[in-house]
């Protein structure tokens, strides 16, 4: 085990996973030459060559369009998207074809394709650089989802994710690429899909989170430590969710309050809130609680602290709950 | 960056007019060859022709109709090898017919019947690709990803005039020519799509003109010409082999029949034109020519013909005696790992439907 | 009053609303010329002139992106996608700038432009002809979103959004375009938006959709005549909601099932169920259920009915809610 | 479809040599202008140098350099009317500059500040467009719908060798040649896509090879020029105001700075090019022809450069005393008639902040 910040484990994954398989290919823009703008894809054009680390013209449907004529042919293609917000141009590919081409073949055609990208906010960035996209793929049919919260995720879900026999999105908490340092196993890691991780045990109330809110909502914990005991489930991955931690974690503590960086409307906090309206009704001891993004457009940077989910916000979700 | 003549305005002809003149011969093709070609065509018509039959009787849904397209399809595929991959459009629906896939597969496509989808990869045939221009960066995607694993493969990829309006047909386009990929970019101009003619769809003077946008060749060919149209795939895939990158092939013709069976051309088309079209339709100009030559006889135009009505009925009768489908397969096949919910999902939907659905 | 089909009370608006605002253009494939391939914009060519009823090149991304344009020379564009998984190549522009420009001129511009698509299934046609795509819009900060369900709504919801200063999307049933007729108001009539319609009153249990599941929820209010009081709540709006109308509704049954034809996964049911676990969790006598589509790609069409929502599933939800 | 002429391969120039060879004079252009366009370079040349000291010192945040680029601006913005529109990237964020728009207002944008953003109504500057190509549909829509309006403006759009594969682009530009709107698509080839250069962008031997895929003129001018620029420009805006539809102008230039004060190009590019080109850039060489025609005394430059300086030091100072922006901003501005939710989370968010943010 070494210390790795959360974009150098990414790194660190592609090296394994392109040195494991040779069909493995990374895409997209300034991913070569310059190994990425945040340098996620370093060395790899030198050490796999320019076919295994493809600068691509600027075009992200023609990137994720042409990732799904490379599966036909046997690679797995790995597509970065330079910023969250640039991704939405391959977003018709994606619905119309990434998530159904494996469906219209019968099952006879695989399509692994990866499609990973910095997301999120709190960097101040000029507009379009800090979106939180994740409910536009994961209502997406054929898609799964993944959002690392830990520099040891991040390798072991884009692993999990270049493995998977099926179109997996992974949205990197940007925010976090160069500020999280943690412990990231050598070699082969694969966090597997669909498992939750219990990012802290408590009694009373669970936060449920994801990617950059994870840290948040342990700070949250903290600033609630001597009120309550608080829980922190990272879901880790939002297709397929880990429903079983998620409820267990609701039957214990009672009380959920849900964490996320995206405009609330219809955002994935709504699914969970749905899940635990649907399965978890006897075991809440209070309403489930969102804190979200709004239903606005990311802000100019200079308050976009006051749009991001903030420990004040989480804490006074928590607190309301907790004397309801 | 590439040093490109501009594009041929010129349509490219092998079949004269009506009395042979401008009649000649392309190089390489026996007279086997020039039957297999004219088999193709009566394969591709007869689909056609009893598909809307079908259609009207109630016994396949909404069809798209591609009759006066049989020359290009035919003749862009004969240019291929087995290896070298297709991409159509709904307009070339059943062109997998070239390649082995049964009739009865088509017509389950079009009966909503989840028998009418195959595995590409058995005939080097993507799925019918219904929204516009998106299977463009596929076939780019597949051509340059075969090259890059050292196969010999090429991809054809058929797309409309309309098409050439949509980003995916630019980028996809572009990948192609920035990859050197192998592939073939053949632009069905029927000069429609739907009710909007291509003269409100660009100004630009031909849509080969696109191509040096791309700085790959452009080449225009009579669309009605199955010659024609082999000829010039020859030679882009032949390009395409060596190494020199994708081609981009305009197909001249025009859409004499409706955009498919739910559409009504009479508000929009001239149907004096259209008549005026039909009586220029490819495949009689094929057989005209074939008679000229003296390669075709009435005893083989009948059998041939013969022949595809039989693959017809057959092919009906075989979709046609599908089992109903099961309620299960709404949940097969999107996923290959599928996320546990599905499986919670299909147990109440068949608890709830006893297993069918009316 | 006279009686229309659904499409013809949208061909109805257009009329009216082209001629009583002349910056009101229409524009897409095949509107003119055909009149749409539903034939909503019949007549219009004819009647303004092809200059305020445009038949556009083949591409939705230029179509939303030439409106935004538009709009800044002071037309009001109704932008015409010609069915709902068509509307796809338009997401970007959509997200990146029609929700955004007018945040971005710091108020000083006004977007009202509308995009209007038929949507949904049922219909027995080719894929990519099914989708129920309102997800993508309504997690869309900056847009609107309004879906009707009967004849004189398709007019006066898309009056509204035509004279909303907001960009607003309609969804249009498809599958009733020319199956429902009801008495739609002669001459200027406007549905407010954010306003619910109480489609039928109860008292036990409460139907909570909108477009094409209404209907459906109506009928499965019949079906349970007898066993149970059902009340059908008609949401019309989905952004703004009308949330009001929702938590009443509510409060009343205290049991909620919400019908939603589109995939499950974070769709606006979930939206629904977030919304009432968090302000109604004292009024509810059991959970919170849906009955949507599933996350899977629409289906051939032979086997459609399975995967849509269904009298059947309505009914077996509801059952399921009463004997909690 | 109209008939139009392969793009002009030739680069067009102005100015000359160092030792003026080559000189010419542009047609109507009086010494006040020669001296405006100078005013309007060194004002921009300013406020980027500025910049990026600004951004060192930690008072802007990333900015994107647009250092070597003043000639194509300045020089395609001084070819409009003032009712003319122009739109631009970030590439020219500063455009505004020379239509009045104040520099702390830019400087703000840069800052992240709210008092960043304008109403593009009041000046004919759209707002700066961050993703790539996007902007191009939006000034053909915008020219257009002024031309259905019977108004005489037309719109400038500015957006860079990268962007011509976006399909955005292909959409926008043909939308413009389909509708016949007046518009001046100005692509900025400055051979770099951060660390992509133009060959692996395409295979078009020109970019101006692209606008005859749309049917309209290409052009292709040396973009350090400013007067090659702004005459190429001036005649393809004549055009536009007659009804004859968009232009495409390809202005070559180098990008001899870093993408953004984000990046580093020592990884990518070709350092000794660079300062080759950095000797060669566009302020100097208009100051070189200004001189060589007597037009630009000591005194004027150094009073211009003064000028200029004053605008920066004015600007930034206050961009600087804006007051911090009020958390309520966060809900400004997306709606007009906004959804009531949002004023609940306002009063929710004061509530727990109390009114400020850390
Ligand atoms: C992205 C997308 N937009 C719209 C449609 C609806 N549509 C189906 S066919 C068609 C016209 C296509 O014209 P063209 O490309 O010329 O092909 P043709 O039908 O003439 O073969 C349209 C607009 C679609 N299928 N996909
Ligand atoms: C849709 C989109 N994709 C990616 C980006 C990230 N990005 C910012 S600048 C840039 C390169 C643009 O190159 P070019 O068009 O040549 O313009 P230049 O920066 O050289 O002026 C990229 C890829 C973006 N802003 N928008
Ligand atoms: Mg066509
Ligand atoms: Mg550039």
């Amino acid at each position: 085990m070494a210390e790795k910040l959360l974009v150098e484990a990414i790194n660190d994954c592609f090296h394994v996973e392109l040195e494991r398989d040779e069909n493995v290919m990374v895409m997209g823009e300034d991913v070569g030459r310059a190994g990425g703008v945040f340098r996620a894809t370093a060395g790899l054009r030198d050490r796999f060559g320019p076919d295994r680390c493809v600068d691509t013209p600027l075009a992200e449907a023609g990137i994720l369009g042409t990732a799904v004529g490379l599966c036909m042919a046997g690679w797995r293609p790995v597509c970065e998207m330079q910023y969250d917000a640039f991704s939405y141009p391959a977003l018709d590919q994606l619905i119309t074809h990434v998530g159904r081409y494996r469906w219209r073949t019968g099952g006879g055609m695989e399509f692994p394709v990866t499609i990973r990208m910095p997301y999120g906010g709190g960097v101040r960035a000029p507009e379009l650089h800090d979106d939180s996209p994740e409910t536009y793929y994961v209502h997406t049919p054929g898609i799964k989802v993944a959002i690392p919260s830990t520099p040891a995720d991040a390798k072991g879900l884009l692993a999990a994710a270049i493995r998977d026999p099926d179109p997996v999105v992974i949205l990197e908490p940007k925010l976090h690429y160069r500020t999280l340092r943690g412990e990231v196993p050598e070699g082969e890691h694969v966090t597997p899909l669909g498992k939750a991780r219990l990012a802290r045990e408590g009694t009373d109330l669970t936060l449920v989170a994801y990617g950059s809110m994870v840290p948040l909502s342990e700070a949250a914990a903290d600033a609630l430590a001597g009120e309550a005991s608080v829980e922190v489930l990272d879901l880790r991955s939002l297709k397929p969710l880990d429903e079983e931690a998620l409820l267990a974690s609701a039957a214990k503590t009672g009380r959920v309050v849900i964490v996320q960086e995206a405009p609330r409307v219809a955002g994935f906090a709504a699914e969970i809130a749905a899940v635990l309206a649907e399965k978890a009704i006897l075991d809440l001891q209070g309403p489930v609680l969102r804190v979200t993004g709004y239903d606005v457009p990311y802000p100019y940077w200079q308050i976009e602290d006051a749009y991001m989910p903030s420990v004040e916000r989480v804490v006074d979700a928590a607190r309301k709950l907790l004397a309801f | 960056m590439a040093q490109i003549a501009a594009a041929e305005h010129e349509l490219r002809r092998v079949i004269g007019d009506a009395e042979g003149l401008g009649d000649r011969e392309v190089e390489g093709l026996s007279e086997g060859d020039l039957l297999a070609l004219y088999r193709d065509m009566i394969l591709l018509r007869t689909y056609d022709e009893r598909s809307v039959v079908y259609h009207r009787q109630g016994r396949i849904g909404t069809y798209a109709i591609y009759w006066n397209h049989e020359a290009m399809q035919a003749g862009a595929a004969y240019a291929l090898a087995d290896d070298d991959w297709i991409f159509p459009s709904y307009r070339e629906s059943a062109i997998g017919l070239l390649r082995g896939l049964p009739a009865a597969t088509i017509l389950s496509w079009w009966r909503g019947h989840p028998s009418g989808w195959w595995n590409p990869a058995d005939y080097n045939v993507a799925s019918i690709c219904v929204p516009i221009a998106t299977q463009v960066p596929h076939a780019a995607g597949l051509a340059w990803g075969k090259r890059l694993r050292g196969e010999d493969a090429c991809a054809l990829v058929f797309f409309g005039d309309g098409a050439t309006s949509e980003g995916a047909f630019h980028e996809g386009a572009n990948f192609a020519a920035v990859m050197q990929a192998p592939v073939v970019l053949l632009c069905n101009n029927n000069q429609w799509a739907i009710s909007t003619p291509v003269s409100a769809q660009t100004r630009a003077e031909t849509l080969a003109d696109k191509a040096a946008g791309y700085g790959m060749p452009g080449v225009r060919v009579d669309g009605l010409d199955v010659l024609a149209v082999y000829e010039a795939t020859r030679e882009a895939v032949e390009r395409a082999r060596a190494g020199e990158g994708p081609t981009f092939v305009e197909a001249l013709s025009y859409r004499a029949a409706p955009h498919a069976t739910a559409d009504d051309p009479t508000a929009y088309i001239d149907l004096e034109r259209v008549e005026e079209e039909r009586t220029r339709e490819c495949v009689g100009r094929y057989e005209g020519y074939l008679r000229r030559l003296g390669v075709l006889t009435d005893e083989q135009a009948e059998q041939i013909k013969a022949e595809a009505a039989d693959v017809m009925r057959e092919g009906i009768k075989a979709a046609e005696s599908e089992p109903p489908a099961d309620i299960g397969l709404v949940f097969e096949h999107a996923y290959a790992d599928p996320p546990p919910q599905l499986a919670e999902d299909l147990a109440e939907l068949r608890r709830i439907l006893g297993g069918s659905v009316g």
